[in-house]
């Protein structure tokens, strides 16, 4: 089955979208003109340019409404979440990790490279937790190491290596020039060249991140905005469960 | 509770009583009048329903035919044929589309013809009674859980299953009224569409099958959210009594009746709207409907600091004009709007004046605030920060009724999604600063002070100036909305008859002891 | 010579477009992806989604950006004004008019159809006028009628020749389901069958109507936003000399 | 002024006593002590510029080469190599940037070392004297143009020159400051980057060269649209007193200045930080800079009605630490932030009651109001409202520097659109509700009194503990913005060196005596 989905206005498949944008034209009704055959050259029909204004000299900003016929076949979306439907609460994980681990889980996280952001990371590891979940420090089987900001790649390995880790986890926020794509790869790197990749379970996590690109970029799972300690838990218990299983 | 504007009870007084001295010629006026749609109302109200091949509908077809007998009154013919055909009203009414004449039947004896109707009145009776009720159990069940300023969004997508998923959409955010806004000059027909429509433009008809299908969707809302969700449906036009009495009978919590919107806005005829808007209005006091006036639409072609005056001079004649069809204040949504210039230096002051003036003048009505409209652009952006001061200063001042601004509105009629934005825009603003209102005081030599005696003042002369002429001339010499109205142009003239020696209309005559007013015949 | 613009965020050529709608699908992870997917095949790189919420049962709200490869080639834009850079001041219009025609000129504007919005016609004829423009009544040799709301098409032109017009102004604002468009063709279509299209110059104007509409629907001249009586007058005048002078 | 919020005014001397006991040991550690970057900023001042081939600036040449001696000041190797070169600064610079060393060159005599120092800080002088004089004139010109408060607004596209376009459009669209966003970590680099760049994270970076750049172009947009456009930014990090040296030489008007952040919130060490801080405020002091601290910090990780006693808290130490440093009270942009959950019932009601107390407690200080970051999200519409109270609050409680919100703040660095749709808000906003504030006064018992007096007595209870302590111990334990900062942690505390009997900075001598403070060598 195909179930092909437009934007909807008011009215089914009528495909209405808002846009706005800048154009570094001078403000004008030629201007105006531009933005409208730029909005109909995007594929919309009935391209309404609603509101224009100037910005300054040679830049002017426009408003517009427009109409499209492209669709998604909301059927074939598939989303590769890190977790499915089945997250363990604190508890659970915390019993999986006894019956099935025997031992304390041990991970390291850090928010890495200049990245300061410190936020994202304390949500998932601190105490306190985020929204009502509580991070990883909190679960009883879980030993969890939160190294801070602008941790170097380098001193994120050594100090995994020096405390045995199961998992790294790793936090960039700023995403500006790409520059979580390069220091994300860069972990990477490091740890194959030392030859450590699969002796952790790497994660990466942050606002503009998911599992998609994680996965691409060589980690283990991704996580973005909306993640809980539960999930990060839920993954690197369950992938240490087969690993395990694995090699048994 | 003490003025917080020091605003002097005198010259409220003094208001009112012009409206009242202004208000009674014209109600002496109309107790004598009757029109062709106060006549289709009644029939209506006695179960004349559907419409022939053409789409004609059958209360019109009833009047067509007795037109020129109009001044005895519509019913006794629809009564009669039911006395002597002994048809029940819905296979009456089918024989009537179906070209069945009822001008030709011999009258039966008066007292069949009385005992006819007042089995007609109690039908309606119980079912507008039990609507009333219904409303007060659902409002009493999910009492507390609407906003306050009860949050209002419109839908407009001129078809009536479209609305349907917009008002489930808007339910589901938060709403607490929707409004089926109608189809673009809806008001100028001298009659009422009949059955589900699907084409409108810029509004979808008011009919009755879409104010029930709207009704049964929005109840399974209320359900489904434990939230009265209120429907709201324009009266105003040549139908308004029509239209009325159908908001009774399909249970809309709120209707758009002004007692004068007709004349100035639409050019109907001031004779015509006055008699309309008394029947059509003792119908929506009798449904326990709450009426929203038009005086928004003053400041919509005219500047709101200037005309400021005009809308409360409009108030005070617009709660004049309820009082005497036994409206409550509780069911008066007398209008106002936010439509300041945005580019004016402190008129957001201004505005708070206003708003709070209207909130004090009126403490029992839930004061409708429009939100702005003439000053919104294309820039969404820009549209959304007028919404926001707009939601700000109405839970400032205390509202009750509060038309969401939409940041499209100088675009389209609202799509899903701005609809949704309106009501977070609301509900973060208003529930950001809920208690400011109560926090603060206004300086007694300020700009809010003195803003809002200044606008009492005016509005007091203006009244002065309408009483000395009278309210018709008034209207006819363009005193009001920059319009001028001659007594006898218009639409709709030529629906207006002198009720006859014989007039008969028991439905009024119910209403009239119902509300326990006097007057009428 | 082309320039080829493109949206710019904050570097030139960036393509940077904000857009925001509604899908007919519920929220969660999969709407999240597929309003993703639609904005990429809107021929948007770096598609990203950075806004979703619930709105009801089966319908979501997005808000993305992306960038767009697509440009305008700047030099090739063309609008076509009704009037161009030379617009008429009230005095002057009134000079060309005695010193060209020799006698005044007869305008009659309405709001045609079922569209009650008076505020743009009153804008370009009332004395008053509009953002200290003042509108045609004030013109010393222009007579002018305006009819006002809600004029039918036929009493328009019943007016129109009772008074012997040089001019037709017709305001159409109400354009849901192209009702406007409806009506303005009914207009012209009533001209024509009746042999006086010839007779008068005849534009449209309105909050959505520009001159190309305008002119494709038969027009002499479309007005939109902006539009002050100064614009219409000039336009009406050369018409009118130009006309005059092809008849001489 | 009587104070609005009812502030007892002895709690208020109480905070300002227990800050300047906290700060007076603090005061002494500091006048014992220089950092690699005091020097360097000395070196700056007295000319050395440039960089060698692989980028490392002179002044790094010239510290470095001088390192184990610094406690004598690198100042006199400088200045004795003038001498005995003969060398123009500008040769000097070059020759030091291709290898030539400093530290083998036999000591001149101390007269003519003291001579030619006196030469140099009087060069110095000159040209930030004239800085101030030229703002002082522009300012003057144009007075009555800038906002109130002044629209600030960031540019931070990585590139200078794109900066450029960006910070003119702002000026176009009526921005009264511009601030150049840092790249990324900027502040952890123990040297200022040379020359025009182009390559930043997040930012620009901070170079002499790019402060040019954007100082001649804002100028033009002065003399355009004849309003004063004031150029802001960081100082903070390993390079304090160097940035503020740039600064001051480039005719900033602003530097972001913080006594503690580089501490809690970038973990460099407590040592160097407070020596840097007290140098670089003593330029800034000197150079009429208005300083912009960094409370905001505090509430990006903390919840904003919790801790905002420590927003306070850490007000009154910048303010002493500015004090002892030179700093006027009108050069004090003491920071704080709408960080206020909108979900919070009645949220804006805090917000107003912290925003005046502020105001109050420090009269005469622009405080600088930043926008709601850390609840702002995709939703670009909600942004905007919230944007939209932030402009309300500041406005109606009279700050004096306004950072504009920004409605992509949860997405990217600003747009050229953005700021646009950030100054229109503003400007509506502020323009429409200007008199607001003195129109109104708060209910004495109200939840905006009380709130306001609740916070300044948890900030004088904090004071009291970190009294107790003393500020680096409790540093070191926590007490600040939950972290726990080790007297020996951080970074850069190997730049870090006591001053020997010997040490000699003249420009330091200079700057004590110019701005009239005792201590100091
Ligand atoms: C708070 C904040 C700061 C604070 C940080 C304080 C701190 N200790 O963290 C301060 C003021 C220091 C700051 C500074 C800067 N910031 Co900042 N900051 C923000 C802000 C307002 C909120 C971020 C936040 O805390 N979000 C809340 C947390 C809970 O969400 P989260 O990080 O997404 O985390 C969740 C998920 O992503 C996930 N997650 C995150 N990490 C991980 C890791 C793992 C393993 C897992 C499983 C999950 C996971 O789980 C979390 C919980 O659900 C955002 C704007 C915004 N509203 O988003 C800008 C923002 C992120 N900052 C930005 C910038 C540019 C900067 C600066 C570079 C500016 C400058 N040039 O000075 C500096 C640089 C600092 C540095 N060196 O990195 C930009 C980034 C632009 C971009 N896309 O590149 C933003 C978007 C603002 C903007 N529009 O410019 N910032
Ligand atoms: C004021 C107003 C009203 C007033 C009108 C009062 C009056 N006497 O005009 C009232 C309250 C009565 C009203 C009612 C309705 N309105 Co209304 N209204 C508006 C509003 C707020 C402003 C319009 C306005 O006055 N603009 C100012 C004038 C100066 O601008 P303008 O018309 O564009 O005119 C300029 C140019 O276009 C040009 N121009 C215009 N005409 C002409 C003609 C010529 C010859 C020339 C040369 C130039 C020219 O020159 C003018 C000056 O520059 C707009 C929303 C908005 N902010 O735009 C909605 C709006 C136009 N209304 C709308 C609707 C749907 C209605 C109703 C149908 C709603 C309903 N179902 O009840 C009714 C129907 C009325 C009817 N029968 O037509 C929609 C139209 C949607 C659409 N695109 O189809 C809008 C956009 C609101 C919305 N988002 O839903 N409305
Ligand atoms: C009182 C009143 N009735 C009716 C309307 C609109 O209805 P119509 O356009 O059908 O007259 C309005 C619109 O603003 C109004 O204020
Ligand atoms: C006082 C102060 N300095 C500096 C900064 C940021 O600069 P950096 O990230 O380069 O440390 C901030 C940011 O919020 C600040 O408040």
């Amino acid at each position: 089955m195909t179930t092909p989905v437009r934007p909807y206005g008011d009215t089914l498949d009528d495909g209405a979208v808002q846009l706005s944008f800048t154009l570094p034209v001078p403000f004008g009704p030629r201007g105006r003109e531009a933005a409208r055959l730029l909005v109909e050259k995007l594929g919309f029909r009935h391209a309404e340019v609603v509101h224009s204004a100037p910005l300054a000299e040679g830049f002017s900003f426009y408003v517009a409404y427009g109409r499209t016929d492209v669709s998604v076949d909301f059927d074939a979306v598939r989303v590769e979440e890190a977790t499915g439907e089945r997250v363990y609460t604190m508890d659970e994980a915390c019993a999986v990790i006894r019956e099935k681990l025997g031992r304390k889980l041990v991970v390291v996280g850090a928010c890495t490279g200049f990245d300061a952001h410190t936020v994202g990371i304390d949500a998932i590891m601190n105490m306190k937790g985020y929204n009502h979940h509580y991070g990883l420090e909190r679960y009883s089987e879980v030993e969890a190491h939160n190294l801070g900001a602008q941790v170097p790649n380098e001193r994120l390995i050594d100090y995994a290596v020096s405390v045995n880790a199961d998992a790294i986890l790793v936090s960039q926020i700023v995403t500006q020039k790409d520059v979580h794509v390069r220091n994300l790869t860069e972990l990477i790197e490091l740890l194959e060249a030392k030859g450590l990749r699969e002796r952790f379970v790497v994660c990466a996590g942050g606002t503009r991140i998911g599992n998609k690109l994680a996965v691409e970029l060589g980690y283990d799972a991704g996580f973005g905005p909306g993640t809980y300690a539960d999930h990060v838990a839920t993954f690197v218990i369950d992938r240490l469960v087969e690993r395990a299983a694995a090699r048994a | 509770m003490e003025s917080r504007l020091h605003l002097p009870p005198e010259r409220i007084t003094r208001g009112r009583e012009l409206a009242s001295r202004i208000v009674a010629p014209v109600q002496d006026f109309i107790d004598a009048h009757t029109t062709v749609t106060v006549e289709r109302a009644t029939l209506r109200l006695a179960g004349a329903d559907g419409a022939d091949a053409d789409g004609v509908p059958v209360p019109n077809l009833v009047v067509d035919q007795v037109r020129d007998r109009l001044e005895e009154g519509a019913l006794r013919f629809w009564v009669n044929a039911l006395v002597r055909t002994g048809d029940d009203v819905v296979t009456l009414s089918r024989r009537v589309a179906g070209g069945f004449r009822l001008d030709g039947i011999p009258l039966a004896d008066p007292v069949s013809l009385e005992a006819k109707a007042a089995e007609l009145v109690s039908a309606a009776s119980m079912r507008v009674r039990g609507n009333r009720k219904r409303r007060e159990e659902l409002l009493a069940r999910h009492a507390g859980k609407n906003h306050s300023p009860l949050l209002y969004v419109i839908v407009a997508t001129g078809n009536i299953h479209e609305d349907v998923k917009q008002a489930r959409a808007a339910a589901a955010q938060g709403a607490d009224v929707v409004a089926v806004i109608r189809t673009t000059a809806q008001s100028l027909l001298d009659y009422v569409p009949y059955g589900a429509t699907t084409e409108g433009f810029g509004g979808t008809y008011a009919t009755q099958e879409n104010f029930r299908i709207m009704r049964a969707a929005l109840d399974e809302e209320i359900e489904r959210h434990g939230r009265y969700v209120h429907l709201t449906n324009y009266a105003s036009g040549l139908c308004m009594p029509e239209i009325a009495v159908m908001g009774a009978l399909e249970r809309l919590d709120m209707m758009l009746n002004d007692s004068m919107y007709g004349i100035l806005f639409r050019d109907i005829n001031m004779y015509r709207t006055f008699v309309d808007q008394k029947f059509s209005r003792m119908v929506n006091a009798w449904a326990g409907v709450v009426i929203n006036t038009g005086e928004d639409n003053y400041l919509t072609t005219s500047d709101a600091v200037e005309k400021a005056y005009t809308v409360l001079a409009s108030q005070f004649l617009n709660e004049r004009f309820a009082l005497v069809a036994g409206l409550e204040p509780w069911q008066m949504g007398l209008g106002h709007a936010f439509e300041m210039d945005p580019a004016l230096p402190d008129g957001f002051l201004l505005e708070v004046a206003q708003a709070l003036m209207a909130r004090e003048i009126f403490p029992e009505a839930p004061l409708k605030y429009m939100p702005p409209t003439k000053f919104m652009t294309g820039d969404v952006f820009r549209g959304v920060v007028q919404n926001a001061l707009f939601n700000f200063a109405s839970k400032l001042t205390g509202q009750g009724i509060h038309l969401l601004g939409m940041l499209t509105e100088a675009i389209h009629t609202p799509f899903m999604q701005d609809r949704y934005l309106a009501l977070e825009n609301a509900k973060y603003v208003m529930g950001s600063m809920a208690g400011l209102g109560e926090e603060i005081t206004f300086r007694k030599d300020g700009v809010v002070v003195k803003r809002a005696n200044q606008v009492l003042e005016e509005a007091v002369a203006f009244l002065e100036k309408v009483e000395g002429t009278g309210l018709m001339d008034a209207i006819a010499t363009g005193l009001f909305a920059d319009v001028k109205r001659p007594r006898d142009g218009g639409k709709g003239l030529d629906g207006l008859r002198k009720k006859g020696e014989g007039y008969w209309n028991p439905f009024e005559t119910h209403l009239t002891r119902e509300l326990g007013l006097g007057g009428g015949r």
